[in-house]
């Protein structure tokens, strides 16, 4: 039993841990920009690849891994911009914009997707682990990098949650996202605030696109595999909370990692919806209501 | 006269907590029968939380709401609506991308029986009857086609009552309907709602103490959650309390 | 100071200000009246800057506005409190009081904390409720929010829409007082209200408004103008 | 008049990037048959339909390619579901299909078609050369299974485990992650926990690179790997570094297979398409001569005809003899156990195909 | 008040009209660009049945049937979007419910056409209500996510169950005899079938409009633009969503039950995503809200999909090029422009407003 917790149940809760941290890190570009914009952002997945994709070719021509996880993240910001300016902005006085935007930023995704088949072809590639080996701490073993990961995570979360909620820069943002006109009256340059909430979400995307690479390696089709467990983590929080898209993704993944030890792998999925479903009945705008909401 | 048969609306002990705040605290209040009751009292007292409590909007941490002899505290809004209970709302609630029409007629085809809403329009005329009565009597003749959203705030303020009224409601609960009108349209809706008041049961929350005084036969007032005094326009004006509670030095 | 010239603009189908003209010097409370619908919000709006399809022109100092940002026509000095109160939901009162400090740059900390107390003093209701988010004020409170969150600023011109609907006797009478405190302090002021009669007591010049058009325009202290304006806007 | 070749190969989703080696492999046989002569003396066109691994899609474009473009015969599907769609249109419009690459035993199984080819081994076929092979390599071999929850993943290994417990392997545990699962790492505990002395996987693509790759992350390095064809083609290979070295799988194809008509293939492949040629590779390029070699015999392309002649048909495939079987439609071949060194695959031992194959299941006609 | 609130507004009013039949003839204006649209519609595709019949063509009349199937796919997106404004991103499931009850009904029961018809309506009804009751619970964009993944969860589900062919499909469906008593044809004859499928999508069509103009079809509009507003009328706006989804997921799954009689197979695939997003595309490129539009779009996208699969590879890339063309320059769809343009021409002819 022993040997259990120590060997099995305690490894499985740890690799759910970094896996966690991995996931609200991509969420947390997808919560912002949904809570700040009202966008859902189908494309962020593939913001998500294009950053794994720059890293790739980053390191490829030379630069250093510690340069360029620095580097994407700038290279992100103008992708964000243009988009926001050249097609957000676009449908942004509909009465529908949810909607319009929504299906707007599907077309991009697969503009995205296509795209970077046709340059980097259609086979997976990885950038090598910058810190391989690890530490075995009572016969468990923890990689080097995944321990990394979760403080580095964890930095930028809290980073950014300190940015929106303790700064009045943050309440500018918030206030620009609820009520466009009356922030501009009150001296919010309300369109650049647009601009750079949607960049800053974008390069959060890339950001977490090159730090998983050298994990979970590179691949056209890697932004919609990983949006759907994206998505259903800033559901379950709170579209748009930024506190509901950490606690859901530790939480679903410790799940996730539990229920595939003791029921099976299969379940998982299913057990992730079913948690979705579960929390909607109850909480239809999820534990966490929008962002600003508390 | 005070038979509970004229009792339409009634609470006891009504309260409700936001956090640390005690929103409305055990208000008793009983609306005959007829006639306009109203309620005032200063800004934040409480007026439109008790209002929200009764139309089934929020929940009360305690207390009871009874609609003519039956307890409806907790009874999902719908069902009240049904049951003769409608409200406007203090903040324009209407459906904007709607004509002026079809907000009427959708408010007056809801109380038609399930059955009839799979039969096309062309034969429901009693709600369009309605709706069209309605549209004339708010002098929304002109705007009947314009989209809900389209009218000016007072345009709209009105059309907030009147959609209100289509659910043909035995009690009407108005929350500042003057709110925004214009001098001579604030004293055509006051005459309104006093021809209103000979058909059905309304309930006023209304800051223009002018129509209050001049429209309703009881009043009640709410300050800080509480009831602080309720009689008969003229007696409450002479109360101290409500003096300094409400009036200020106007 | 400001200068409206031949201002039209269109909703759609609807021509709404069909030629509006208006003139505000500095130090002034201009009263805008008239029934519901002819066109007052519009016009305000415009000036803020938030409706773009606007033909004519509106220049505020010499220089010509239309068409600016709202956050640049804010940064000139004109500040606005719209009908519907526009408080941020998802912000505490607190928050979207020092949002207001943003109308101003380039003041200190000091002038800044200055300024919230000042706020705070003139609406002590707000100080209690500082923590509280915006929209779960009370219709009055929200009011009272509204011009407190502009008046945190340290704008030249003001306009101010229907400041008084909703609130109790006690606190329009405060709202008043206020207001020809402002006017005292030499902000000028456009001012829309329904409540004729009171806002009569602080308007310098007063405009009657029908159908997208300014119709009458007066002096605010001549019986004779007033008069003329209650007959205009009664039809 | 031309002969018209319909392709289908999946150019978007996740089959894409076999889709781009079947293109030049096909590309490459046609230009040298043509420069050949031609089938009859008539030359080779090949007509491309986009399949996307989409069977609703790839249907509704075999159609077209029957209907519309005419052609006389089709290849070059991935998908298994796909292929068996597409081979029920080819069945009502009386025209024929052969796959290069499905290998789900259903195609010449219980789903056969008397329409449907198959020129490369079935999974069956792999999984009982690598059984074959595994049962030398260690007497009582404790085997850990690793594969992707669907029905491909989880049929692979049983094939795999049935025939290595017929051969005395034992089971150490049995694990299915959810097809294209990020993260592997949570299997690890109990996979350490087991102590296994093999782990088979069943998956494929980027499943196989982030699965290798994070083995090796977590240092689990001490067991051998196996696994089947589809785990570690050149598609991914680059991605795993040297992750993979040592992994061994089952096949009929290795550029190393020593065969004249091997050599000058395997030289022209990677220069055309940039990477090694691998399996799919070869049985693509072969089909085209097996087609040829139909028409051939039958001195027409009338389907009926062709099909009489494609059963039992022996032809020369890239490495070595192939014979299809007129039972099932499955062509048999010799298969190896093949390991993974540096970049290539390099035979280790020779199974023979007929003992591969197993016996003919289809009852169709 | 006033009898004539026309002091805020210079427009005369019609003489003598009342509101109500004002009210009454915008609506129709309104609808007419819409229903000549859908006469021409109908028409048109009679006769391309004819005309390519006789010319005894078989894959465009086929692909033509496919494209009348996905339209109804499309039709159930507009119930829910145009008319509920309900986003649903995973249409396709009910679509594939119905397949595959088509296909095991048609395998293993018995070839005929009404039960699958049946069938299939029982299962649009079953899952309906069942993902229904999951999703209306969510609103907006919630709503779209839940449907989502409602439908990404029960593909996997199939897609793993051996005992529905996992991820390989069922093939091997036979070929129904579709018999109406005095006229009767079989699946495979791409006229005779496509007439089937004409006819009952036109039957779908011309019930979706008639429960437009019905006080549900604008209750379902008022839960469009104002859900909250509804209960204080005594609506039950989730009742009325509820009913909403499942006749959009019963629409789908007719759909679904013919497209195994079509294509002779079921896959996993029919449920994905792509399928959902291409029933959306349909809809936006025809126009939200104006039922017709959904079965131009459809046409129109299948069409374009065969055409653009075999000029280049890089589909993707111009389906999403399409789809945002679409949503900024055309976010009202072709028919919703034609609505608009009509509408203006009267406008202006009576005047217009203040
Ligand atoms: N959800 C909430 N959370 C916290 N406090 C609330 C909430 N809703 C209302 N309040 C507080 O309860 C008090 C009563 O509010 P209510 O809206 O009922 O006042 P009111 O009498 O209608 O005032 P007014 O005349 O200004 O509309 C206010 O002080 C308000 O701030
Ligand atoms: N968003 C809009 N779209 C179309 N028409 C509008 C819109 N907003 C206002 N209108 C129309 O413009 C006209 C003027 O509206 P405005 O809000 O300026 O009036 P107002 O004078 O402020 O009235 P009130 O006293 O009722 O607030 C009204 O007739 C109204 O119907
Ligand atoms: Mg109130
Ligand atoms: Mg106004």
């Amino acid at each position: 039993m022993l040997d259990y917790m120590q060997f099995v149940l305690a490894p499985q809760m740890l690799n759910g841990f970094a896996f966690g941290i991995a996931i609200v890190l991509m969420a947390l570009g997808l919560t912002i920009i949904f809570g700040l914009l009202d966008v859902i952002n189908m494309s962020h997945g593939e913001f998500f690849a294009i950053g794994a994709y720059a890293g790739v070719v980053l390191l490829a021509s030379g630069v250093n891994f510690w340069v360029a996880v620095a580097l994407v993240p700038l290279l992100m910001l103008p992708v964000g911009v243009l988009t926001e300016r050249l097609l957000v902005r676009q449908v942004f006085d509909s009465a529908d914009r949810h909607t319009l935007t929504l299906l707007l930023t599907l077309g991009l995704s697969m503009i995205f997707y296509d795209g970077l088949k046709m340059v980097f072809g259609p086979n997976p590639l990885r950038p090598d682990n910058p810190i391989p080996g690890g530490i075995e701490v009572a016969g468990v073993f923890l990689p080097a990098y995944r321990m990394f990961l979760i403080f580095l995570g964890a930095a930028i979360i809290a980073a950014v949650w300190a940015i929106i909620y303790k700064t009045s820069l943050g309440a500018m943002i918030r206030a620009a996202a609820f009520d466009r006109n009356m922030a501009s009256s009150l001296g919010v340059p309300v369109s650049a605030v647009y601009s750079a909430t949607f960049a800053f979400g974008t390069a959060l995307a890339g950001l977490a696109g090159i730090l998983l690479a050298p994990i979970f390696s590179v691949f056209p089709t890697m932004g919609h595999e990983f949006i759907v467990i994206a998505f259903t983590v800033v559901i379950v929080g709170g579209m748009g909370s930024i506190k509901g898209a950490v606690l859901a993704g530790l939480l679903l993944t410790q799940v996730q990692a539990i229920a595939s030890l003791i029921i099976s792998p299969v379940w998982t999925d299913p057990i992730l919806f079913g948690i979705m479903v579960l929390v909607l009945m109850f909480r239809p705008q999820g534990l966490f209501g929008r962002l600003g909401h508390g | 006269m005070s038979s509970a048969d004229d009792i339409v609306l009634e609470t006891r002990g009504l309260s409700v907590n936001f956090g640390g705040l005690r929103a409305v605290d055990n208000v008793d209040i009983a609306v005959r029968r007829g006639g306009i009751t109203s309620i005032i009292g200063p800004n934040g007292a409480g007026k439109s939380t008790f209002y929200n409590l009764v139309t089934g909007a929020i929940r009360p941490t305690a207390g009871k709401v009874f609609l003519e002899g039956r307890e409806i505290t907790g009874t999902p809004t719908h069902k009240l609506s049904a049951m003769g209970l409608s409200r406007s709302f203090q903040i324009t609630n209407l459906f904007p991308q709607s004509t002026v029409f079809e907000n009427l007629r959708l408010a007056a085809h809801a109380l038609e029986p399930w059955s009839l809403s799979l039969l096309p329009v062309g034969r429901a005329k009693r709600a369009e009857a309605k709706a069209e009565a309605l549209v004339e009597r708010f002098g929304l003749g002109s705007k009947a086609t314009e989209m809900a959203g389209h009218l000016s705030h007072g345009e709209q303020r009105r059309l907030e009552i009147a959609v209100a009224l289509a659910c043909d409601p035995k009690i009407l609960i108005l929350d500042e309907p003057t709110q925004g009108m214009s001098h001579t349209d604030t004293e055509e809706a006051s005459r309104m709602v006093r021809d209103l008041s000979k058909e059905i049961t309304i309930v006023l929350i209304e800051h223009d103490i002018d129509i209050v005084m001049d429209l309703s036969h009881t009043v009640v007032v709410l300050a800080q959650g509480r009831k602080l005094a309720e009689g008969p326009p003229a007696a409450v004006r002479a109360n101290k309390d409500v003096q300094t509670a409400y009036f200020g030095a106007h | 100071m400001l200068e409206i010239r031949d201002l039209h603009s269109h909703y759609g189908f609807s021509h709404v200000l069909q030629g509006v003209n208006l003139t505000l010097r500095p130090g002034e409370c201009v009263g805008l009246f008239g029934r519901n619908g002819v066109g007052k919000t519009t016009t305000m709006r415009a000036i803020a800057g938030w409706i773009k399809q606007i033909s004519g022109s509106i220049t505020y100092n010499g220089q010509e506005i239309g068409g600016l940002a709202s956050n640049a026509i804010c940064r000139l000095g004109i500040g606005f409190v719209p009908e519907d109160r526009r408080i941020f939901p998802g912000l505490t009162v607190e928050e979207n009081l020092k949002l207001g400090l943003m109308q101003t740059a380039g003041r200190s900390g000091a002038q800044e904390a200055a300024a919230l107390e000042r706020a705070y003093d003139l609406f002590p209701r707000l100080k209690q409720r500082y923590r509280q988010m915006g929209t779960t004020l009370s219709g009055g409170e929200q009011q009272m929010l509204a011009i407190a969150r502009v008046l945190v600023g340290d704008q030249k011109l003001l306009l101010i829409d229907e400041p008084t609907e909703g609130l109790a006797p006690q606190i329009v009478d405060e709202i008043f007082a206020i207001m020809r405190k402002l006017k005292s302090e030499g902000h000028a002021i456009l001012l829309v209200e329904q409540n004729v009669k009171r806002a009569l007591d602080i308007t310098d010049r007063i405009c009657a408004m029908e159908r997208g058009r300014i119709i009458l325009e007066g002096d605010g202290n001549s019986q004779a103008d007033r008069d003329a304006l209650m007959k205009a806007i009664a039809v | 008049q031309d002969i018209k070749v319909g392709a289908l190969p999946p150019f978007t989703g996740p089959f894409a990037s076999i889709g781009q080696v079947i293109k030049v492999a096909l590309d490459m046989r046609a230009a040298e048959i043509n420069a050949a002569g031609g089938i009859m003396g008539r030359k080779v066109v090949l007509v491309y339909e986009d399949g996307e691994s989409n069977p609703a899609t790839a249907t509704q474009r075999a159609e077209k390619l029957f209907q519309v473009d005419k052609v006389d015969f089709l290849t070059g599907t991935v998908h298994s579901g796909l292929t068996l769609a597409v081979g029920q249109v080819a069945e009502r419009n009386n025209r024929l299909l052969a796959t290069t690459v499905s290998f789900s035993n259903a195609i010449t199984g219980d789903r056969c078609s008397p329409n449907v080819f198959r020129v490369n081994p079935s999974a069956g076929m792999q999984a009982s050369a690598l059984a074959l092979w595994a049962a030398d390599f260690k007497k009582g071999a404790k085997v850990y299974y690793l594969g992707p929850d669907y029905e491909m993943g989880r049929s692979t290994i049983a094939e795999f485990k049935k025939e290595a417990e017929k051969l005395g392997a034992t089971t150490a545990g049995e694990v299915y992650a959810p097809l294209g699962a990020k993260d592997y790492s949570q299997f690890f505990g109990q996979m350490r926990a087991a102590r296994p002395d093999v782990l088979y996987m069943s998956t494929g693509g980027t499943d196989s690179v982030r699965l290798l790759s994070q083995l090796k992350e977590y240092g689990l390095t001490n067991m051998k790997l196996i696994g089947n064809s589809a785990a570690v083609t050149s598609d991914n290979l680059d991605a795993m570094g040297n992750a993979a070295e040592g992994f061994i799988t089952s096949g009929n194809y290795s550029t190393l297979i020593d065969t004249p008509a091997n050599k000058v293939f395997a030289e022209k492949f990677k220069a055309a398409a940039k990477i090694e040629a691998n399996l799919y590779a070869a049985d693509t390029y072969t089909v085209l001569d097996f087609y040829k070699a139909a028409v051939e015999k039958a001195g027409s392309v009338d389907a009926d005809k062709v099909r009489a002649a494609m059963r039992g048909l022996a032809w020369d495939g890239v490495a070595g003899k192939k014979v299809m079987r007129a039972g099932d439609h499955q062509a048999i071949q010799d298969m190896y156990a093949l390991e993974l060194k540096g970049k290539t695959y390099h035979p280790l031992a020779k199974v023979d195909g007929e003992k591969a194959a197993g016996p003919d299941l289809c009852t169709k006609w | 008040m006033a009898d004539d609130g026309s002091v805020t507004t210079s427009a005369p009013r019609s003489a003598g009209a009342t509101a109500a039949v004002r009210a009454y003839a915008q609506e129709r204006i309104e609808w007419r660009a819409l229903n000549i649209a859908s006469i021409v519609f109908f028409a048109g595709a009679v006769a391309f049945g004819v005309a390519y019949g006789l010319k005894g063509d078989t894959f465009y009349l086929r692909l033509a049937t496919e494209a009348l199937i996905f339209g109804a796919v499309a039709l159930s997106v507009d119930i829910l979007l145009g008319f509920a404004g309900l986003l649903s991103l995973g249409q396709a499931l009910y679509f594939g419910l119905g397949a595959y009850a088509g296909a095991l009904v048609l395998k293993q029961v018995s070839e005929s056409f009404w039960l699958v018809m049946g069938v299939s309506i029982l299962v649009g009804v079953l899952s309906g209500l069942i993902g229904g009751l999951i999703a209306i619970r969510a609103r907006g964009v919630y709503f779209a996510l839940i449907t989502y993944g409602l439908a990404q969860i029960v593909a996997k589900v199939i897609y793993n169950t051996r005992e529905l062919g996992a991820s390989d499909g069922i093939t091997g469906i036979p070929i129904v005899n579709v018999s109406f008593g005095f006229w009767q044809t079989k699946a495979d004859n791409p006229a005779g079938f496509f007439f089937v499928v004409l006819a009952v999508i036109a039957i779908i069509y011309l019930g979706l409009l008639y429960l437009s103009g019905t006080p549900f079809g604008r209750a379902l509009s008022g839960v469009r633009i104002n859900e909250n507003r509804m209960p204080f009328l005594g609506y039950r706006p989730d009742r009325l969503k509820l009913a909403a989804f499942v006749l959009a997921s019963t629409i789908a799954s007719i759909a679904g039950g013919l497209y195994p009689m079509l294509r002779g197979f079921v896959s996993p695939e029919l449920m994905y995503f792509d399928a959902s997003t291409n029933a959306i595309v349909a809809t936006m490129i025809g126009g939200t809200g104006t039922l017709i539009g959904p079965l131009y779009g459809s046409v129109i996208l299948v069409f374009l999909k065969s055409m653009i699969g075999t000029i280049t590879t890089h589909q993707i890339m111009v389906i999403g090029a399409l789809f945002m063309i679409v949503v900024i320059f055309f976010p009202r769809g072709l028919l919703g422009y034609l609505r608009e343009i009509v509408v203006a021409r009267s406008r202006t002819k009576d005047g217009g407003g203040p």
